[in-house]
């Protein structure tokens, strides 16, 4: 069948920097994706993620707010649905109930005026295709669910569209058919070669189908990647869950390596160059170790893999060809393991064995084992875990209610831990044994400056300011003020931006005096910016380019919206007493997140007044 | 009942593109124009001219007409009216639709047709089988004469004759809510042991509520606005069988237009209300 | 798919008939039947001559052409109608989405005496409309637009709920196979609404035929010309002939039986295309 | 099944309980006075003298209800079973239905009153515009191809039918000069025959004038007067005189024709009611007053035309002066015109059936 080839180009779908709102909520947020052609992608992610909304804006059933849409380097942003050549599958098959198999599939055709030979010539290919040989007569409310989906694909490509376009086409029907129609659809797409992109809220049919899969979550497109990439390595935790079980844990990253609570698990990591002054800063990192990837033995010595700990089998299931079991860890290693903001399932590994393994050692609940792990990924993000900071407990609980802060680590799957501190605030207090783990979070207001100073002090790195009053952000501003910071500070906005339905604008602000001389330098800031955004964190994000005085703009620029959230990045402690103290004092009521390096090792500050 | 489109739906139309076309702008503007003035001139600048007429004379003409002692004999029968007939088409309206909803047996169109047939059968022969049945020359005449009973040209005709006109209302909201709705839940409470009054009262009638509450002011507003059936088996005696539309009539029959129309206006105004009523029900029906 | 509810657990089947069997019977049937028994007391050839009258003839083509005309109307201008106010939003629409019950609420004969004012040749639109030369009252015209003011309600209340029930899916996937909005409409939309804007018609139709209370103040009235079918049963109880009336109401009751079954049938009939098999 | 037969017993029980026959009271009592359209002003009047003298006469309230509407659907109404105590319609035949087919009256009625039991009488009248812009000031000018005649459909109104009886009266007058007894004289047959044809010609002329039909003579004259349909109203004399009264904005005159036709709107008792009821003394009294000096006057007030000598002179000026002509002179009597004229087959519907040559 030569004819149902579609023209070869290399790049048959773009989306540049999408963005969708509705009612002022980007549903669809900054999303940029190229699907090469012939190439199966799948966008997969839960219901309200925004990846339906995108492949309704891909089809032109909804327009967009922001971006360019290019089919076969055609840019059909501007271009009614019905001339964007695309074919479209709908969850509920969207057949014409009053149109009989062969007019429903005929449709696009006759719409085209072709010819009634060359319409029943196409209809009885594509029904062959699709395994409905004959049915050219039945009403839609004749078939099955699964033949009422074949006839849909069937239809979506009569008019050979350059694109297929799915939006969860198996999601009425049983596993059975399910998996019987899976085959036959990739079985059409690698046939026809046309490139493809499918909804779903399923991991496993993305797995089965894809070529690529991208996860996209609050609107976001959060990874691209092949699918055992992305299982193996995935970048945030949101994909790390998403993909399969994935137990998550609380590691430090020292100049020796990973530690997991005592243990050090050396690095296993190939982490890229551009990354590696993060290394050599000792602080806290999230640790991904898939339940495949653990081994248990009876004791730390017969383990062919690095030991965790110990830990005691709590329960076994059964689930045909796997044996899953939880296995809780022994007192002594608990404190440093788990990421999970459940405090329930703080001690809490889950494991998975083969058939294989539980024939070498058959284990029952309650016995108690020693716990290895053959593989550990650590995840590129700077946000591990949330430490609230406060006086008095009241303010601590308080502190621990914030929205944002729930938002935040409930998105984030991690915890916030207290630590009162009688002496917050109050110069000449012991230093602490090592750096302060995760984010620091403080109340704004007249104690946030001696506050963060005492933060400062002890070695953090990313502070969080939360003001009394907070509307939830649909805006963040990303501000640095020294290129030191300026990795540090997307590595943070990236992580924060996967989990805010928000859109993220770049200020860069250049001196006034300068504007006319340093306009070239500024644009290329900018652009520097966001391609290291985009390709090293995955962050796609607005810029704009200010001159003035960076205080007195950004005061004007948070005053103007009403909702929203800073992230700055600080080289000069001292200096950003004196120019921003105003941000400390819940003005303006946005969050702040404060990011601190000062040198080209991304050491924390730690210079003091 | 219906609703008028979403708003996330009309801003995803709105925004879809190659939609905000001349051509497409210009259909909208036609249809909605051809509305407005097919509506006007058919139904808005009828009720404008009851308006302008009752009020002609001024706000205390007005007023004044409400004052007759036969008007207000008048509005009180036809309250009364409604206040009989609405209930007891209620309850046959609740048992028709879940006799044909919840059902299936042989005959159902045909009892569906029958339930259906007052709308269209024509008010004259509506009055007129009343009076062939309970006529002096009727079947039941000389039993009722014999027995001192007067059932038609007094308030159980007129009771009987406006029940026939507005028996299906109830009915026809309800059926077809009640197939869309199914069967399940109320299988389910039977099965969990719930009699058959407590699971219609517990489980059907919240569901329904709404569709019954329209059918019921549907139903209502034709009580209160019949007029060919019921002058028929009226006697149009004054103060006594005389209901507002025949009232009307009268008045207007005595040059008194002032009077006419303002009775007219107070039966637009209680069908409006009632009308408002049904807009705020299915507000909160859409909410709730 | 007809038997399944037979075997249905849920209580009430014979009350609920019974009682409904009973109260149609006493309200409707029976009153009914004894118009039918009242007409059956003629011969074949009395009843064929009351039929055939040439003044009877002449009524019926009144009654059902005008009533036919109205309900084509109702169901051009009542698709708009619904059409605006379900896929359209402006200003004034819950207003107008109020208003179109007002027939069904307001007395016939006021309608009548409101219509017959504005369409007189002073009225406020007969005035424009007799500069056209088009006489609207005390012709056939001015029982259409009775009509028409009279079926409105129903075309506007049947195609509504079935315009809103449209799957957004259909449209959405007949423009992404290419088709213009105007096929988008007529291959789409319209068949799937079409078994409700038959009802409409059919029922506006059905109710036009039997209008009398606003028909008469704005119809003529005169002998073969602007005579409705309804006014010759009125005549014919002038003169004490209650046989008469009986067997003209006989033949309208029958046409509404027959077009009343032939909805019911049809909505059936459009339940199984449409709906079968997604239960 | 056994709450179903609850239900319908409760439904009758409710139906018989508020259809209580009328209670009758020494201290009070009710009569229904079941009367056609254009005496509503009157009996409003009458009634109320009525009940205050015999309540000064007797110590007993009465209350007198009303029912008005079309004569023949008024008769039929109380042969139906309205419980009429007395019936005060436009024609005797009405009358003679309900004696003939509901039997709640004595053949006789028509003799148990003086003047043929008609307290009042009338004639049939123009309405026409201010200034009378079509001079029409006769029977021949409603036959003129340029006026549009305003007259309710004889099948469905009493009056319509007096008016149809007068111009018809009116050409048969003119073609016998006046001489009523050539009707009935064998010698004056042909005569008689060519002008019973000349008089059907001229009535249909005048209904193809016509250009509606009202159900009712109230409806027609609100369309002649409201919708400005129409050069001349047909109305009873008494209708145009209140209606020139009462609708003294709209610019009406009164054109009396030369000659037109004596209508005796008839009054009786219902004898089975009365009887029943046991009101056949106040009923009786009821109508007595209204051949009394102040019924009369009444009558007069209300632009009928009373029958008392005395009371008429008073009134003289405001009757026009017009050749009149009985129903019994010209027609023989209702039943008869009745079945020539507007029974189905009959005349009227001649005029409407055939196709005009």
């Amino acid at each position: 069948m030569p004819d149902l080839l579609p023209v070869p180009t290399s790049m048959s779908i773009t989306l540049d920097q999408i963005t969708k709102r509705y009612q002022n909520t980007p549903v669809v947020n900054d999303v940029s994706l190229e699907v090469s052609d012939g190439e199966f992608f799948v966008l997969l992610g839960a219901s309200g993620s925004g990846k339906s909304t995108l492949l309704r804006a891909i089809a032109g059933l909804t327009g967009v707010d922001h971006g360019r849409i290019s089919l076969h380097g055609r840019d059909v942003t501007q271009v009614s649905p019905r001339k964007r050549e695309v074919g479209f599958v709908f969850q509920n098959y969207a057949l014409f109930k009053h149109m009989s198999v062969a007019d429903n599939i005929e449709f696009a055709l006759r719409v085209r005026g072709v010819k009634s030979a060359e319409r029943r010539a196409r209809r009885q290919e594509l029904l062959r295709l699709v395994a409905l040989e004959g049915m050219d007569d039945r009403l839609p409310t004749q078939l099955s669910g699964g033949q009422q989906q074949r006839v849909a694909v069937a239809r979506a490509l009569a008019h050979k569209p350059q694109v297929l376009l799915m939006d969860e086409p198996f999601g009425a029907l049983d596993a059975k058919i399910r998996e019987e129609l899976r085959r036959t659809i990739r079985e059409v797409q690698r046939e026809l070669k046309i490139s493809t992109i499918l909804v779903t809220h399923d991991q496993e049919e993305a797995f089965a189908l894809a070529d690529r899969i991208g996860v996209m979550n609050l609107g976001r497109l959060l990874e691209v990647g092949r699918p055992e990439e992305l299982y193996a390595r995935p970048a945030t935790r949101f994909v790390a869950t998403f993909l399969g079980a994935a137990n998550l844990l609380l590691a430090r990253q020292t100049a020796q390596g990973i530690r997991v609570g005592a243990t050090p698990v050396s690095t296993m990591l190939d982490k890229p160059a551009n990354q590696r002054a993060e290394l050599r800063r000792e602080h806290e990192v999230v640790a991904m170790l898939r339940p495949e990837e653990i081994s248990l033995a009876v004791e730390r010595e017969s383990l062919n893999s690095i030991y965790l700990g110990a830990g005691k089998v709590e329960t076994i299931s059964f689930t045909g060809a796997f044996e899953r079991l939880r296995v809780r860890m022994v007192e002594a290693d608990k404190a440093a393991v788990s990421a999970d903001a459940d405090a329930e399932n703080l001690a809490i590994l889950d494991v998975t064995r083969t058939q294989h393994e539980q024939r070498q050692l058959p284990l029952s609940v309650g016995q108690s084992v020693a716990v290895g792990v053959r593989r550990i990924h650590v995840l590129p993000t700077p946000l591990s875990s949330y430490s609230v900071y406060a006086v008095t407990s009241t303010e601590a609980d308080a502190l621990k209610q914030h929205p944002l802060l729930v938002d935040l680590a409930t998105r984030m799957k991690t915890r916030i831990t207290t630590q009162i501190e009688p002496g917050l605030g109050q110069a000449g207090t012991a230093r602490p044994q090592q750096p302060l783990a995760g984010v620091a979070v403080i109340a704004a207001g007249a104690d946030a400056g001696a506050q963060l100073d005492w933060l400062l002090q002890r070695g953090a790195a990313e502070v969080l300011i939360l003001p009394g009053q907070y509307t939830p952000a649909t805006r963040v501003l990303i501000h640095w003020t020294g290129e030191e910071v300026r990795r540090a500070t997307l590595a943070v906005a990236a992580s924060v931006l996967r989990h805010v339905p928000a859109e993220a604008t770049y200020l860069n602000i250049l001196p006034e005096e300068e504007s006319d001389a340093s306009k070239p330098s500024g644009m290329r800031e900018l652009l520097d910016a966001r391609s290291e955004a985009q390709a090293v964190h995955g962050l796609e994000m607005r810029t704009e380019l200010h001159y003035g005085d960076a205080a007195a703009l950004l005061q004007r620029e948070l005053a103007e919206h009403t909702s929203g959230m800073l992230i700055l990045g600080v080289t000069d402690p001292v200096d950003f007493r004196q120019r921003f103290d105003w941000l400390l004092q819940q003005s303006p009521g946005w969050p702040v997140l404060l990011v601190f390096r000062s040198e080209e090792t991304s050491a924390p500050v730690r210079k003091m007044t | 009942m219906s609703s008028g489109p979403s708003r996330q739906l009309l801003s995803e139309l709105a925004s879809r593109p190659g939609r905000n076309s001349l051509a497409d702008k210009l259909i909208r503007w036609m249809f909605i124009s051809l509305s407005v003035v097919f509506l006007s001139a058919l139904l808005i600048s009828p009720l404008m001219m009851v308006l302008t007429s009752a009020f002609a004379k001024g706000m205390a003409v007005y007023a004044r007409s409400f004052l007759d002692e036969d008007t207000f004999a008048a509005i009180k029968l036809t309250l009364t009216i409604a206040l009989i007939v609405v209930p007891l088409n209620t309850v046959f309206g609740i048992a028709a639709a879940w006799a044909i909803a919840k059902f299936e047996f042989r005959g159902k169109s045909i009892l569906i047709t029958a339930i259906d047939l007052p709308i269209a059968v024509s008010p004259i022969i509506s009055g007129l089988i009343y009076i062939l049945l309970f006529g002096s020359q009727g079947w039941f005449g000389l039993w009722l004469q014999e027995h001192d009973i007067s059932i038609i040209f007094a308030l159980p005709g007129m009771l009987l004759a406006t029940m026939f006109v507005t028996f299906p209302y109830v009915a026809r909201e309800l059926i077809p809510l009640m197939q869309q709705l199914g069967n399940d839940e109320e299988e389910a409470a039977i099965t969990m042991g719930a009699g058959g009054l407590m699971t219609f009262i517990r489980v059907t009638l919240p569901k329904i509520r709404w569709g019954l509450v329209y059918g019921m002011i549907l139903t209502n507003a034709r009580a209160m606005g019949e007029f060919g059936a019921v002058s028929v088996v009226s006697g149009h005696i004054r103060g006594l069988t005389n209901t507002m539309p025949l009232h009307i009539e009268i008045l207007y029959n005595e040059y008194d237009y002032v009077g006419a129309f303002a009775v007219a206006s107070l039966l637009m105004a209680l069908a409006i209300i009632t009308l408002l009523i049904k807009t705020v029900i299915e507000w909160r029906g859409l909410r709730g | 798919m007809a038997d399944t509810r037979q075997h249905t657990v849920l209580p009430g089947f014979g009350l609920t008939v019974g009682y409904t069997t009973f109260f149609l019977s006493a309200v409707v049937l029976i009153p009914l039947a004894a118009m039918v028994i009242k007409a059956s007391s003629m011969s074949i050839g009395q009843f064929m001559a009351v039929l055939l009258d040439p003044r009877v003839i002449a009524s019926y083509k009144l009654t059902f052409g005008t009533s036919l005309l109205a309900a084509l109307i109702n169901s051009v201008f009542g698709f708009i109608i619904a059409w605006s106010l379900v896929r359209y939003d402006f200003p004034g629409r819950k207003f107008l989405d109020a208003l179109i019950d007002m027939p069904f609420a307001l007395p016939t004969a006021v309608s009548g005496i409101a219509l017959t004012a504005v369409f007189a040749q002073d009225g406020w639109l007969g005035q424009q409309l007799a500069r056209m030369g088009i006489q609207v009252v005390y012709t056939w015209l001015g029982i259409t637009v009775a009509l028409t003011l009279i079926g409105m309600p129903f075309v506007v209340r049947s195609v509504q709920p079935a315009l809103a029930e449209v799957q957004r899916d259909l449209e959405d996937a007949a423009e992404t196979l290419g088709a213009t909005r105007f096929t988008v409409f007529w291959r789409i939309i319209f068949p799937t609404v079409l078994p409700a804007l038959l009802t409409g018609f059919t029922m506006a139709f059905a109710r036009g035929i039997g209008e009398y209370g606003s028909v008469i103040f704005i119809a003529g009235n005169l002998p073969m010309k602007t005579e409705i079918t309804p006014l010759l049963i009125v005549i014919k109880l002038e003169q004490y002939d209650y046989v008469g009336a009986a067997a003209l109401g006989c033949i309208m009751l029958g046409m509404s039986f027959f077009m009343l079954l032939s909805i019911n049938l049809l909505q059936a009939w459009g339940r199984r295309r449409l709906f079968v098999g997604k239960r | 099944m056994l709450r179903t037969v609850c239900l319908s017993l409760l439904f009758l029980a409710f139906l018989s309980a508020c259809s209580a026959g009328t209670a009758t009271d020494v201290k009070s009592v009710q009569l229904l006075n079941v009367s056609y359209d254009p005496t509503r002003e009157l009996y409003r009047d009458v009634n109320e003298r009525f009940s205050k003298q015999w309540l000064d006469k007797t110590g007993q309230h009465v209350s007198i209800k009303q029912s008005h509407g079309g004569s023949g659907s008024q008769a039929r109404a109380v042969i139906e079973g309205l419980r009429a105590d007395v019936v005060t319609l436009a024609l005797g035949y009405d009358i003679d239905a309900i004696h003939k087919r509901g039997k709640k009256l004595g053949a006789d009625w028509q003799t148990r009153l003086p003047d043929n039991s008609s307290p009042y009488t009338s004639t049939i009248v123009f309405l026409v515009r201010k200034g009378n812009p079509k001079g029409i000031h006769d029977w021949d000018d409603l036959i003129r191809s340029d006026v549009k005649v305003v007259t309710p459909n004889p099948k469905t109104s009493g009056g319509a039918r007096w008016n149809y009886l007068a111009a018809w009266g009116y050409v048969l007058e003119r073609e016998l000069q006046g001489d009523w007894s050539k009707l009935s004289d064998p010698a004056a047959a042909g005569q008689v025959a060519a002008a019973q044809i000349k008089a059907e010609q001229f009535v249909a002329a005048l209904y193809r004038n016509a250009p509606v039909l009202d159900r009712a003579a109230r409806a027609a004259t609100n369309t002649f007067a409201q919708r400005g349909i129409g050069d001349v109203l047909i109305a009873w004399e008494n209708e145009a005189l209140l209606a020139i009264k009462e609708l003294d904005g709209q610019g009406l005159e009164l054109v009396a024709p030369s000659s037109s036709i004596l209508a005796e709107p008839p009054v009786a008792i219902v004898d089975t009611v009365v009887d029943r009821k046991g009101t056949r003394q106040i009923a009786e009294a009821y109508l007595q007053y209204l051949y009394s000096d102040a019924g009369q006057e009444l009558v007069a007030e209300h632009h009928f035309r009373p029958r008392n000598a005395a009371v008429m002179t008073q009134h003289q000026s405001e009757f026009p002066a017009i050749r009149l002509f009985t129903i019994s002179q010209v027609f023989g009597n209702w039943q008869q015109a009745q079945a020539e004229h507007f029974a189905d087959g009959g005349r009227f519907d001649h005029i409407y059936t055939v196709p005009k040559s």
